[in-house]
């Protein structure tokens, strides 16, 4: 299984797999705006699922939120605990 | 037929004591005298079975009746001398043997004759003889200084009752102008209950007095020092026969005599008996020596004998001779123990460890003292259910109440002994084996104990009150 | 039981005790073939209703088969036989024996058309399951295990109580829709219980307690039964309570926000549980045919994927003894099978098209779209980019790549890498042709997963997420190694942020279960306790024995009054006899 | 039905025994007197059963003598679907105690089986006796010989626990003595059929009355909330045959006299009391459950689980309803099995480690395995566990409590809770966990005796489970007359 090795230790490898994940990001996001609208194919719910690229910023958004708001709310936990220890 | 054959079994008694006084110098071993002794018991017995089997006499115009109720006291009183006599070979180092049978013999004569009075006067008599041999009995221990303190108490306190008693037949003799019973209550019906001051005096000097003889509070002060100064036969002798008799008595002069009053004398026995089995068994929580805790729980058993009396019916009064009856085998069984342990019967701390060393008594005394609580099946149970009976059905349901509240209280001092028996380390060595009278004694008290438990109604046909 | 219907509950149970008995080749066959048959059993089943035995006056349902209850037996007996194969190995008798009893409770539960029957196992599921954890014979699984038991006895009084509350009201012990009882006591003690045991958050923290500490093999079992059969419980009777709607969507999101802060591969992986759960109490909460058609699906696949993650993390636990996230990393070198089959597992999670949570997730948020629950909507969408983001990209990142921790961790034994692969083809069968699933569930299924839209907003997200989550790891650490990250963290003399996370913070969470244990039962019952055992001894018994002394103190009283005098006596005497006059003269 | 007296015999075969084993018991033969004795009458009780109709209510293998005819009181002995499982129990529990005692007891050995077979008889006789004098003679003859088992084979605080166990007893029953006098002077007869009929003689004051005097004996013998504090020392301290006559006979004792006396007779007392009595069963549930979690010493734990467990079926004999009043003497039964495996299996564990702290426990399923086995097995039963016997027992009793009064049930499921609790933890803190260092190299593991001891009752506890109607179609004839014919005023 060398392969999978090589590609992620060999920085330039490494670096093409990267540009190929954000190419392919790309492709994604714009293929989530065309398609849908080219064939017609949209059964959105919602109004705001019918914002271009809707599912690739609620995405992004999520996981930034998701990572900020747990880590808030770590620390604030962190300071009861601290409190709760000492007392 | 001559009125002497009335008294029978009291001859005999009267001749055998004669006949141990004058050969008394030549009696040298116990066994002769205690012979003698069971077997004038067991011949007055028979002999009192005899003659009331001619049914029911009165005679020495009209002052003694030979009836049921006379004869189930006799053949008693003929039992506790037997098994007092049995018991007393342990205790008679140093003691005239002759003169104590002699003694023994006269207290239970007076004992017979009183149970057949059937007039105030020869009532006092008798008992005066019993208790005059009594007095000496308790103590007949010469060397020891608490016997002689105990008979000198005895006395005192007794003549003092016998005072009491006199003045009551006085009075009633100046009320109705007649000491005899019929007699009495043929004056009594004539004017209504309660109206006559002097009357209500002359009973309550007449229960007090017969109320001291079976050592009912507040008359019980002599018994505890008695019985602890005497020996355990006579405390025994003294615990079953004075009791039964002066139930007897008081049963008798009850119906037979002041029964118009009987409101009054119901109101005085409750009195009496309630005092009696409270204190009695309150007070015994708190003795270390046995034989005085026996006295005191004497003193309850008295208040529950005279339970049966309060409801003034003749069911009342069987049930007070049933709790008499089984009452005299298992105290005297008790103090058969105390005997059969000698001087290590005396005190409490005496029976620690007893089932370990001696399994059997322990196990016979264990049943007296289930039977002087009154836990089935024996004959104490029996005796408690009659009495207790009697009080519901004449209605003092509160009395029952607190009679069986303190039987718990019993309990409690009674299976202590118990206790020190079975569940604590024995600190003296075994008591020797105990000679064969104690054991014939033993033996026969645990029988009718237990038998008295099993079939309790076997005496029932038998104790007809007058 | 009747004889034209055999329960495979039963089959498994009877079949496990006998299990000690064989030895070597023979047992292991019968391990697999006992689930195997079990697993025919209910597929040659029809529906109707069997196994009906009357007692007490009641009337017992052991075998209600409907669509419904036949869709989650054959999940639960694949699911027994795949955890079977994983355990094949494991030399320990009275796992197997617990396992297969669980199972076979799960079955039972299914099954149970009467409310006597499910209490029996839902009971037998919660012992023999906790046996699973206690089995682990460390003192810590001990501890988790007591725990986990008294939390589903506690349970399990509850359901009994509100059995028998409902049974007294209505004298019908029948178990189906509850609606009709909606708000009274009775449902909502039933109603509880089943949440207890769908780990729905506040009462949901003995599952991230036990799990992690349960057996490697036991963990596969637990994460597939005990929750799924409570959300069986749930559709069979609580379809449509609006309650449970809102306590899914959170419940979804819960978990997705405590697996950030988790450390523990296989804790991480029991968190998503709970949220992945939450899905299907949503779905129930929602009752649309759709819906419940949804939860069905999703907990069929769920069960399927979540064993295979747990058997990946297990694997790992099991060659290099890790646990902790922060000590793992380039495992991807010595383990690529079992990374290769993990990921399928990750995927299918995550909902990545051709995946079996594909298929099975979207029909919950399509029908939470479908009658216009915006916010559920959104909740829902923002759990599955969390899923995606931890167990898609933040397990496998740590455990596998990152920083190489210098563990040589080897592949598992062979049955284990079957199992994972069995547990995976199943995962992408389901994936591809979703129509094997949907001709399966409950209601009649109009439902495509595969649509433009949906494929492409779907990668879309995914795809962000993870544009987010690198993006995030490198504003992180400028060394892309975790460990490193941490080093330049005490080297910047910050207040070391990972570090707090990695102390307080696991402690926090492994202590959470135990807070409430300790907090809400343990504290208040045992102060009571001793409040009454003292009341007890100091007053109640000294009361009445209080009786007693004082008797005994009277008496010495008494007893010291008697001088010995003779005069005393006299006195007495005399006093008693004028009190005897003056009695008989009063009372006349 | 039977040919001989088979009741009689039944009951008074162990006093005969005693009395073989008093005469000439070298310890080795008296312990093989009295298993022959307990095995013998197990045997000649087995006809009742046999020849036992559950059709009728009525008593059944009726026996009557004349006994003290001045009183009309007789000897009547006969037994009905409410009295034979207790029967059953106490034959089969006096042959396990038998086994029990084997090793354990050491001194005294004449007077210990002696004491025991004399408990059976009372025990048997208790349960057969069809009168109220009969009934109150055994209920008294009970006394000594438990009296004697705890104070002189008990443990260290055998004594005060002794005399605590006999006054406490004592109290109660006299009040009882009182009250059966009271009813035979109003009503003229003591038997419970006749009593039926003659009820009608007694005012519904005086009823209540002799309900409360009935209840000072009963309710000391369960025994009920207030009451109980003798039950832990006794308990506690008396020897394992001790424990388990108390547990496994003794407290049904109390019970069963509310379903023989208080329920067909007083009526109206019964009414009055009702509240009262619900009330105080509920407290003891909780209230008992609550000590038992906090007690260090095993015996003492399952002692005070007993006031809990009792706690339930006085509250289900009050609730006056089929579900309720069944449930309650099914659960007499279980607890009398379940309790007295426990303390089984305490007594054996005793025997090697001397010790009654559960501290002093822990891992003792390293060593033990059957043992743990058994005992989580107990352990579960008292805890309730579908599947074994007291199940179906609270289950039944809750269902009747939700019917009275839904309160009543939610107590008593928090006691099923705290039950549980206790069981699992003192199961938790002696047989998991870490191995005590103090147990390391003792020889735990059971011994054929000892597991032949356990068996019956592990069967029972798993047959009644998954079969409770092997008891309740006992029930169901007399509990409905019962119900019909007695509560009702």
């Amino acid at each position: 299984m060398s392969f999978l090795q090589r590609q992620l230790e060999d920085p330039v490898r490494f670096a093409r797999i990267k540009r190929l994940f954000y190419a392919g990001l790309a492709v994604v996001a714009v293929a989530e705006i065309v398609l849908p609208r080219l064939f017609h194919g949209t059964e959105s719910h919602f109004s705001f699922e019918d914002f271009p690229a809707w599912g690739s910023l609620y995405g992004l958004v999520s996981c930034v939120a998701i990572i900020v708001v747990s880590k808030l709310i770590g620390k604030l936990w962190l300071m009861r605990r601290e409190d709760y220890y000492d007392s | 037929m001559s009125d002497l054959a009335l008294l029978i079994p009291e001859l005999i008694l009267v001749g055998m004591s004669l006949a141990l006084i004058l050969v008394a110098r030549r009696i040298k071993k116990t066994s002769g005298a205690t012979f003698a002794t069971v077997l004038a018991a067991i011949a007055a017995a028979l002999a009192s079975g005899w003659v009331s089997s001619w049914g029911t006499n009165t005679g020495f115009a009209g002052m003694i009746i030979v009836d049921g109720y006379s004869q189930f006291f006799k053949v008693l009183i003929a039992a506790t001398l037997a098994l007092a006599a049995l018991l007393s070979v342990r205790t008679l180092e140093g003691i005239p043997r002759g003169e104590y049978h002699a003694l023994l013999l006269l207290a239970a004569t007076g004992m017979m004759l009183a149970v057949s009075a059937h007039d105030l006067l020869p009532l006092y008599l008798s008992l005066e003889l019993m208790t005059l041999c009594s007095y000496i009995l308790v103590g007949i221990r010469v060397e020891r200084p608490t016997s002689n303190e105990a008979a000198i108490k005895y006395f005192l306190l007794g003549s003092f009752a016998s005072a009491l008693l006199i003045y009551g037949i006085s009075l009633t003799y100046g009320i109705t102008g007649t000491t005899d019973f019929p007699g009495i209550a043929s004056a009594l019906s004539g004017h209504g209950p309660g109206s006559n001051v002097l009357l209500l005096v002359a009973i309550g000097l007449v229960a007090a007095g017969l109320a001291f003889k079976i050592a009912a509070v507040p008359l019980h002060a002599w018994a505890p020092d008695a019985y602890q100064g005497a020996t355990a036969p006579v405390a025994g002798f003294l615990a079953a026969g004075s009791k039964a008799v002066g139930l007897a008595a008081l049963g008798r002069v009850c119906l037979a005599a002041y029964g118009s009053e009987s409101h009054v004398l119901s109101v005085l026995l409750a009195g009496l008996a309630g005092l009696s089995i409270i204190v009695g068994s309150v007070i015994a929580l708190s003795q270390t020596d046995m034989k005085r805790m026996l006295a005191y729980s004497s003193i309850s058993h008295a208040g529950y004998a005279l339970l049966g009396l309060i409801a003034g019916t003749p069911e009342g009064a069987s049930a007070t001779m049933t709790y008499a009856f089984f009452y005299v085998f298992m105290t005297l069984g008790t103090f058969g123990v105390v005997v059969a342990l000698g001087e290590r019967g005396e005190k409490l701390d005496g029976y620690r460890g007893l089932a370990a060393q001696r399994p059997g008594t322990a196990v016979i005394m264990l049943l007296f003292l289930m039977s002087l609580t009154g836990i089935p099946p024996t004959a104490g149970f029996a005796a408690k259910f009659y009495v207790i009976l009697s009080v519901v059905r004449s209605g003092h349901i509160a009395l029952a109440v607190l009679a069986v509240a303190c039987s718990v209280v019993s309990a409690f001092f009674y299976m202590r002994v118990a206790v020190l028996m079975y569940m604590n380390e024995a600190e003296q060595p075994a008591p020797s084996r105990f000679p064969a009278p104690v054991f014939a004694a033993l033996a026969v008290a645990a029988l009718i104990t237990v038998i008295g438990g099993i079939s309790p109604g076997s005496l029932a046909a038998w104790a007809v009150s007058p | 039981m009747t004889l034209e219907w055999l329960h495979p509950g039963l089959l498994l149970i009877v079949g496990a005790w006998a299990l000690p008995l064989l030895k070597g080749r023979l047992k292991r066959t019968a391990m697999l073939v006992l689930p195997a048959a079990a697993l025919i059993d209910c597929l040659l089943m029809t529906p109707g209703t069997y196994g009906v035995t009357s007692f007490l006056g009641q009337e017992l349902v052991f075998g209600r088969v409907d669509r419904l209850s036949l869709v989650f037996s054959y999940v639960f007996s694949i699911m027994g036989f795949l955890g079977m194969v994983y355990a094949l190995h494991v030399k320990d008798d009275s796992q197997h024996v617990a396992a297969l009893t669980y199972v076979g409770g799960a079955l039972g539960v299914t099954f149970a058309g009467d409310f006597l029957s499910l209490y029996v196992f839902w009971e037998l599921m919660a012992i023999s399951s906790s046996l699973l954890v206690l089995l682990r014979r460390e003192t810590s699984a001990v501890g988790a295990g007591f725990r986990y038991l008294l939390v589903h006895i506690f349970g399990g009084l509850l359901l009994l109580a509100g059995i028998v509350l409902h049974w007294s009201q209505t004298g019908s012990l029948a178990f189906g829709d509850m609606a009709a009882y909606s708000g009274g006591l009775a449902w909502a003690m039933i109603l509880a219980a089943f949440l207890l045991n769908a780990a729905v958050p506040p009462l949901g923290a003995w599952l991230p307690d036990a799990y992690p500490e349960a057996t490697v093999t036991g963990a596969v079992f637990m994460t597939a039964f005990t929750t799924k059969s409570a959300v069986y419980a749930l559709l069979r009777g609580f379809a449509g309570t609006e309650l449970l709607v809102w306590l899914g969507a959170v419940m979804a999101v819960y978990g997705v926000v405590y697996a950030v802060l988790e450390n523990d591969a296989r804790r991480l992986l029991a968190y998503h549980i709970i949220s992945q759960v939450g899905y299907m109490v949503c779905g129930v909460g929602i009752g649309t045919a759709l819906a419940t058609n949804g939860a069905t699906a999703h907990a069929f696949a769920h069960i399927l994927y979540k064993a295979l993650l747990f058997m990946g993390a297990g694997a790992v636990l099991q060659t290099t003894g890790l646990r902790k996230l922060n000590e793992m990393g380039g495992l991807y070198k010595t383990m690529p099978i079992t990374l290769g089959l993990y990921m399928i597992g990750a995927f299918a999670i995550s909902a990545v098209p051709l995946f079996s949570g594909f298929v099975s997730k979207s029909m919950v948020v399509a029908a939470a779209g479908e009658n216009h629950r915006a916010v559920i909507f959104l909740m829902l969408t923002l759990a599955s980019a969390g899923t995606f983001l931890h167990t898609g990209l933040k397990l496998p990142y740590y455990m596998f790549f990152g920083k190489d921790s210098g563990k040589q961790g080897k592949e598992p034994p062979g049955n284990m890498l079957v199992a994972m692969g069995l547990a995976a083809a199943a995962c992408i069968l389901i994936g591809v042709f979703p129509g094997l699933l949907y001709e399966r569930l409950p209601n009649p299924v109009d439902f495509v997963p595969y649509t433009l839209q949906h494929v492409t907003s779907t990668l879309g997200m995914l795809g962000f997420t993870a544009l987010g989550f690198f993006l995030l790891l490198k504003q992180l650490d400028p060394v892309p190694t975790i460990s490193l990250d941490t080093d330049w963290f005490y080297r910047r003399g910050a207040t070391g942020l990972l570090t707090l996370v990695r102390g307080p913070l696991a402690r926090l969470e492994y202590g959470f279960v135990g807070e409430i244990y300790e907090f809400v039962i343990r504290r208040p019952v045992l102060g009571a306790a001793n409040l009454f055992r003292k009341l007890d001894s100091f007053v109640v018994d000294s009361a009445i024995v209080g009786v007693g002394r004082s008797t005994q103190n009277l008496s010495q009283v008494l007893r010291s009054m008697v001088s010995g005098n003779a005069q005393h006596y006299g006195l007495i005497m005399a006093a008693g006899v004028v009190a005897l006059l003056a009695v008989a003269i009063f009372v006349r | 039905m039977s040919a001989y007296p088979v009741l009689t015999t039944t009951t008074f075969l162990p006093i005969i025994g005693a009395a073989l084993i008093l005469l000439f018991g070298r310890e080795r033969l008296a312990r093989w007197l009295a298993l022959a004795t307990t095995l013998g009458t197990f045997a000649v009780s087995i006809p009742v059963y046999v020849h036992f109709n559950k059709g009728s209510n009525a008593l059944q293998f009726v026996e009557t003598a004349a006994w003290i005819p001045s009183l009309n009181i007789s000897y009547g002995m006969g037994v009905d679907g409410i009295s034979l499982p207790f029967i059953f129990l106490a034959t089969l529990l006096s042959i396990l105690c038998v086994g029990a005692s084997w090793a354990a007891v050491q001194t005294r050995v004449r007077e210990f089986y002696a004491a025991l077979m004399i408990a059976e008889t009372a025990m048997i006789g208790l349960f057969a006796a069809s009168n109220l004098f009969l009934f109150f003679v055994f209920w008294e003859l009970m006394l000594i010989p438990v009296f004697l088992l705890i104070g002189v084979w008990g443990g260290p605080g055998r004594v005060y626990a002794a005399v605590k166990f006999l006054i406490f007893t004592l109290s109660g029953s006299v009040l009882m003595l009182v009250g059966i006098i009271v009813i035979y002077r109003t009503c003229g007869t003591l038997d419970f059929k006749a009593l039926a009929v003659a009820r009608a003689s007694l005012q519904p004051a005086q009823q209540a009355w002799l309900f409360a005097a009935f209840l000072a004996a009963f309710a000391v013998k369960v025994p009920m909330f207030p009451v109980h504090t003798w039950l832990p020392n006794a308990h506690t301290e008396a020897p394992t045959a001790g424990s388990v006559i108390l547990a496994g006979i003794l407290l049904k004792m109390g019970a069963y006299g509310f379903l023989r006396v208080s329920l067909p007779i007083f009526p109206h007392g019964v009414q009055l009391f009702l509240k009262p009595m619900l009330v105080i069963s509920a407290v003891a549930i909780v209230w008992g459950a609550y000590v038992t979690l906090v007690q260090t010493d095993v015996k003492r734990l399952i002692a005070f689980s007993s006031v809990s467990h009792m706690g339930f079926v006085t509250l289900g004999i009050f609730t006056l309803n089929r579900t309720g009043v069944e449930g309650a003497i099914l659960q007499m039964v279980n607890h009398g099995i379940i309790s007295a495996a426990l303390f089984l299996c305490i007594g054996m564990i005793y025997e090697r480690t001397h010790t009654r702290e559960i501290k002093d426990y822990g891992g003792v399923a390293k060593t033990a395995p059957i043992y743990s086995t058994l005992l989580a097995l107990f352990c579960l039963a008292a805890a309730g566990t579908p599947g074994l016997n007291s199940f179906i027992g609270e289950f039944l009793i809750i269902g009747g409590a939700f019917k009275t009064q839904a309160w009543l049930g939610a107590m008593a499921v928090w006691g099923v809770a705290l039950g549980t609790a206790y069981v699992i933890w003192l199961y938790y803190r002696m047989v998991m966990g870490e191995m005590n260092p103090a147990l390391v190299g003792l020889k735990l593991e059971l011994n054929a005796r000892e597991v032949a001891t356990l068996a019956p009752l592990v069967f029972l506890a798993v047959f009644l489970g998954v079969y409770p109607d092997s008891v309740l179609s006992y029930l169901h004839a007399p509990v409905a007359q019962l119900l019909s014919a007695g509560v009702t005023p």
